[in-house]
């Protein structure tokens, strides 16, 4: 066991993939000699060589596109995205192909792709550094969409992700990448290493993907979350003193919905908690599927806290970022309504 | 001239020619076969700019091989590419004829563009990898796919090797290194690069070749190829079939009024072949000197196909809208089978009568497959596949959310 | 008044919107010389000349993207993208600039495109030809998402579309581009000149933006739906004989809550219907509204019915379409819960 | 040598210097200023394929404007033109220090990129619309924009452009033509294109040029780009800003390795001139004869300006993790600002005092600038924008559930 940052794990947990198997490499923008711009792969060009860490021309399409050919040909790529926000030029490679291939081909064909994103806000990225997708991926079938929390389920759920046949966008919220993050951005920073899940195996493991994780269990309401939002969830639940259950999901597809409808069928109240835009984003599906399941145990309505419908701005960043005193506010409006 | 049409300054490009007119291909320069000069696969690429403007030919007007690049060639490996390309015509011919009856809910020829396919097929070897467009279904013909399995293709019937999942004519064959095709336009092309990369990451000598048509050279996906295959010198063909039309839309429209489609890869060092892509000779000689440069580890290279496509665009088109008709008829570069054919009786090695009789075998072989293929159910009549497979393979394993709407959709 | 096809209708808004100003075009793959594939802009060019109904390129992100910087001088193109299908590598030009120029340059820069797509199935077009890609467009805030019903619906939508100085995605639903279909696929087609909406004045109207149709008065269930499924909706309820309340929500964002909160108060159950993938489905965020507002109301839980979290097959496409049988199970499960 | 490393025959292009190195360039050839040749604006694109390799110089080794390309250009406007660069790089240095002291979230400095937008500027109309990435600031201080309404945008503050809402540098400002800059690459040389189209259509002659760093190239939008513009022949100017990197990477790993820049248009017949982007006389007069062109209906021009990234990518980065310190000081094409001043102390028109004087008045006017944008508000201090601003313009007018979402922000 060592202390990891999300960063240490994950680069970490690449290492020790291209050690595995020599079919595996990343591929992305500064990844190469530069170890990326968040250093996630830092050192492992200098280790396996430049054709197995690969620096690419500026061109998400291009990239995504030329992995699933590589993917095709037995190699596993490790994509990066350079943030999440510059995903959609290669929209169209990861929809009407990467996702499509297996089924169109009738089985014939395939391509493991891991698709590395970070996502989210909180960083004063504005619009175009912290957009949080998610949504957009889980409409898009014959995708898995997996999204860590810490250091210690960022190198279980990335090792299994890059095992995993299926292609797979893995989202990495920039926020906690280098410290735990609980939304109050006047309090100091505090490192992985003060946190459990900082404690990270450096052997190799795997995490399954389409496991929710019950984070903390509570009796009065489940509290639904993912990412960032998990540590904000933690913190404001703790500050209001409420008995609250804390689902992260961990997979946004395949969603672990029999985790989240027991526990709700169990506490009669449900919050969901995400970064994302409000319309259409992914907390819709987790109240819909919640709603259809456990109509009968529910004791209030199911509430969403959000970004607003509007862009990440620069300015506002804390006033659109959903802080602790949003959650707990919808928390109580949950635990007194009925 | 309408009042609300104002004064304007920008240019829109036009067909030269529109129904009603007569057809007109005088603007096509033909440069005499001789001209054609075929360098050495290690000539530094921009020192061979010139042969993206000119055109490889080999085949001169009496039907005989003539020039640098006429390539080495048995008579019976000619004799099986006319047996390919008349294959893949008797076949457009009959399901074309299908789909007007009923049979089947959409087609597309190729008529007029065997050569471009089959002659390139032969011409590279069986692990190479093909990332084809919809309109090279010679490619199969030639590496051997039975016509009965295209056919169930077209059928989505239970021996359909896409299992009821696409459009007929969208192939899919792994074991002849045929990667399935995409409805989406231009995507396979940077595809065919990466497999190419990987090829040469495991440092073997296998190359991809992949087709566009010139219409789709526009998507961006064709420049992310362009890019990556300079930047990598991937081991890689790409070929633009310009067939003049996208649909309804002249090559200008796509950017084939200001220079050539074999020219696109100038930009980033990468040369271009012109090639008549009707003359079957030519096809074979381009793709060959292309492939000994990818795996003499020389970098890609784009192949422009001359061709015209001879027919609509599918079983949805109607060209009388757009263009005059009978308009192939004219075109200067003439069909590829008639001159194949002729080439090969100039030789001595073929003659009509060989040529009629195997039409008609080839005519009957398909009438079985066809016969064969109904066996294994149709859109709507006989054996159907099971209705899971309409939720397998959307990922490896079936998760639980597709396995529950399984059983909603069985239960109706 | 006279009988309109939807696609007659389409044509007949676009040639008023070309007529009324001269810098409004038309441009997209074959809409010129040709008309259109499915010949909505049949005769325009003809009639405006070429370079008010433009040929273009296959480059559906160069021709979102050309058109930006033509509204941004002052144009307003009609963009077409030939299948809804082919969006996607429009997706950066639609997400990152046409959807948020306004925002990110304080209001100094916008662009009023209007991109009209043909969705949906039913046609056997396969994978590539049926999408439904609605729920990918709402999450994208900065833009208005409409898609009409009828030829009447059609043209009045439309022309407020091109009216309108936000961007806009226009949804057509192919499948009753020609005629009536109300998912009975055994049944002969009928030609909208048997519909009250397939009489279209030949005058200039526009439809509010943002409005639902209450298509017909119910008191048990309301049945919310849009596009070709309105009259999968209508035809199912008629054949069932139940006292369903058919609300065709025409504008999915922005989506105008009140009328179908105001049905659901009423009826107090609720049915959701559309073609499009069920997960992260445009009906996820309906149902989470709703539940949200209507919590009190709600008799029985909020159904969801909608096309498989799979690609559209060829094959099996009467499977995958959610006809009548479907949706009236779905209005009996909910009629009886409770 | 690690024992995963397998044998390979994949090209990965490299840098020729890293950190530890002494920077080397001796790989770029500069040939003699008057090997340059200026043709005339109506040659044929193909006549003109030779530019996009050479390089357009005007000032040689001296300082003196020679050969065909040397422009007409009065003294005042040079002056002018030195005063804006050395205007950029006095902001650039101030903003840049305070992004270090904490008081913006970020700055990106254009450090020895200055005359590719301030001649280019100087070079168009008024009328004539641009559209940058995000190292041309040059182009708002030659047009005229306020070094304090500068500020305000990075500081996101009551006077803001973009209302608080974009990053620091992501600069819009419709009065002086400037297009709202993207923080996703490449999406606004189509978008120029389009403008231009517009201005065709309506049949006046602005025009509208374009700036895209080299590594962007690589984007599918500069394909879209170039394929428009050569179809409906746009009346546009496509600068490729080649400062030799993108962030960590070389240009060889955006494809400048095989060919130029400037000849990424030949495959569509759009001429290319590549340029000594730190020759303020040289970008001028390119810029002057690609928009003579672009006015003159003769199409499409691509610029590549060939210079060098002086500093590191941003205030996010750190240069010394992959390429050698001190390279700016080898870069064989000198500084912009000191070649322009000393082509003007030549001419007699400017003098090492007035120099001197001018660097004072621009500090303390860029601190004077500073010291106002401050009374407007900082992100965290000071007067601020409403909270209704996150919320408008979103649409143009607020919808319902914005309204809603606006009174819960609100209320807190
Ligand atoms: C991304 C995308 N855009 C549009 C279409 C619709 N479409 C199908 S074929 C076609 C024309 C293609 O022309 P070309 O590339 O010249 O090939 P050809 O049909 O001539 O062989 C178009 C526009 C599509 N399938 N995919
Ligand atoms: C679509 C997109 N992909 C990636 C990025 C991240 N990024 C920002 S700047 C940059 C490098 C750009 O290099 P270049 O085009 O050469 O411009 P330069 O910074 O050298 O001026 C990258 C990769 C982005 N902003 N947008
Ligand atoms: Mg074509
Ligand atoms: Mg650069």
């Amino acid at each position: 066991m060592a202390a990891m940052s999300m960063v240490q794990a994950l680069n970490n947990a690449m290492d020790l993939a291209l050690e595995k198997s020599p079919r595996t490499l990343i591929m992305g923008e500064d990844v190469g000699f530069f170890g990326g711009v968040f250093r996630c792969t830092e050192g492992l060009q200098q280790k396996y060589g430049a054709h197995r860490v690969i620096d690419t021309p500026i061109a998400e399409g291009g990239i995504v596109g030329v992995a699933i050919g590589m993917g095709v040909n037995g190699l596993r790529p490790i994509v990066e995205i350079q943030f999440a926000d510059y995903f959609y030029p290669a929209m169209d490679q990861i929809v009407s192909e990467l996702a499509r291939l297996r089924y169109r081909s009738g089985g014939e064909f395939w391509a493991p792709l891991t698709i590395r994103m970070p996502c989210g806000g909180g960083i004063y990225g504005g619009q175009t550094h912290s957009q949080s997708p998610e949504a957009l991926f889980a409409h898009v079938c014959g995708l898995k969409t997996v999204i860590p929390s810490t250091p210690y389920d960022a190198k279980g759920l990335l090792l299994a992700s890059i095992d995993d046949d299926n292609p797979l966008i893995f989202l990495e919220p920039k926020r906690i990448y280098n410290g735990v993050f609980d939304g109050d951005r006047d309090k100091a920073a505090t490192g992985w290493d003060q946190h459990p899940a900082g404690e990270v195996p450096e052997n190799y493991y795997t995490l399954p993907i389409g496991k929710a994780n019950i984070v903390r269990q509570g009796n009065d309401t489940t509290l639904i979350t993912y990412g960032t939002m998990v540590h904000v969830a933690a913190a404001a639940v703790e500050k209001a003193g409420l008995d609250v259950e804390i689902i992260d999901i961990r997979t946004i597809v395949p969603l672990d919905i029999d985790t989240l409808t027991g526990s709700v069928q169990k506490t009669g109240r449900c919050v969901i908690l995400h970064e994302a835009t409000r319309t259409s984003g992914f907390g819709a599906e987790i109240s819909a599927q919640i709603q259809e399941q456990c109509f009968w145990h529910l004791q209030a309505p199911i509430e969403r806290v959000t970004g607003w419908d509007t862009p990440y701005p620069h300015l506002f960043e804390w006033d659109y970022f959903p802080g602790q005193s949003r959650v707990i506010q919808a928390l109580q409006r949950v635990l007194e309504a009925g | 001239m309408h009042h609300n049409r104002p004064e304007t300054r920008i240019h829109i490009p036009q067909s030269p020619t529109r129904p009603g007119d007569k057809p007109d291909f005088s603007h096509i320069k033909i440069p005499p076969v001789e001209a054609g000069r075929r360098p050495a696969i290690d000539t530094p690429a921009h020192e061979m700019d010139d042969l993206a403007f000119g055109l490889v030919r080999v085949l001169d007007d009496q039907h005989q091989a003539c020039g640098e690049w006429k390539p080495h060639i048995a008579a019976q490996k000619l004799r099986d590419g006319l047996r390919y390309m008349l294959q893949v015509r008797l076949f457009d011919d009959h399901m074309f004829r299908l789909q007007r009856q009923g049979s089947l809910t959409f087609y597309l020829k190729c008529a007029g563009e065997e050569a471009v396919a089959v002659a390139a097929a032969q011409a590279l070897r069986s692990g190479d990898m093909l990332f084809p467009t919809y309109r090279q279904q010679g490619l199969l013909v030639a590496r051997g796919l039975p016509m009965v399995d295209m056919m169930c293709e077209c059928l989505s019937n239970t021996h359909d090797m896409n299992k009821g999942r696409q459009l007929p004519v969208l192939y899919s064959w792994a074991e002849g290194g045929f990667f399935t095709i995409s409805g989406n336009l231009g995507t396979q092309v940077p595809q065919a690069v990466g497999w190419a990369m990987a090829a040469a990451y495991k440092n073997n000598d296998d190359i991809a070749a992949t087709w566009i048509g010139d219409g789709s050279t526009a998507e961006g996906d064709f420049h992310y190829a362009l890019t990556f295959a300079s930047v990598y010198k991937a081991p890689v063909i790409i070929n633009v079939v310009n067939n003049q039309w996208a649909i309804s839309t002249f090559q200008a429209v796509a950017g084939g009024e200001n220079s050539t489609f074999a020219s696109r890869g100038h930009g980033f060092g990468i040369p271009g072949l012109r090639v008549d892509g009707n003359d079957f000779l030519a096809v074979y000689a381009a793709t060959q000197w292309a492939a000994e440069r990818a795996r003499a580890q020389a970098g890609p290279t784009v192949i422009e196909l001359y061709t015209y496509r001879a027919e609509g665009h599918s079983t949805s088109d109607d060209p009388s809208k757009y263009r005059p008709s009978h308009d192939y008829d004219a075109w200067p570069l003439g069909d590829p089978v008639e001159r194949l054919k002729q080439h090969l009786i100039g030789l001595g090695e073929w003659s009509e009568a060989q040529h009629e009789s195997l039409i008609e075998k080839i005519r009957s072989d398909v009438s079985a497959a066809y016969a064969e293929a109904e066996q294994y159910g149709t859109l709507d009549k006989g054996p159907r596949l099971s209705l899971s497979t309409m939720f397998e393979d959307v990922y490896k394993d079936m998760p639980d959310h597709l396995q529950k709407q399984l059983k909603q959709a069985q239960e109706g």
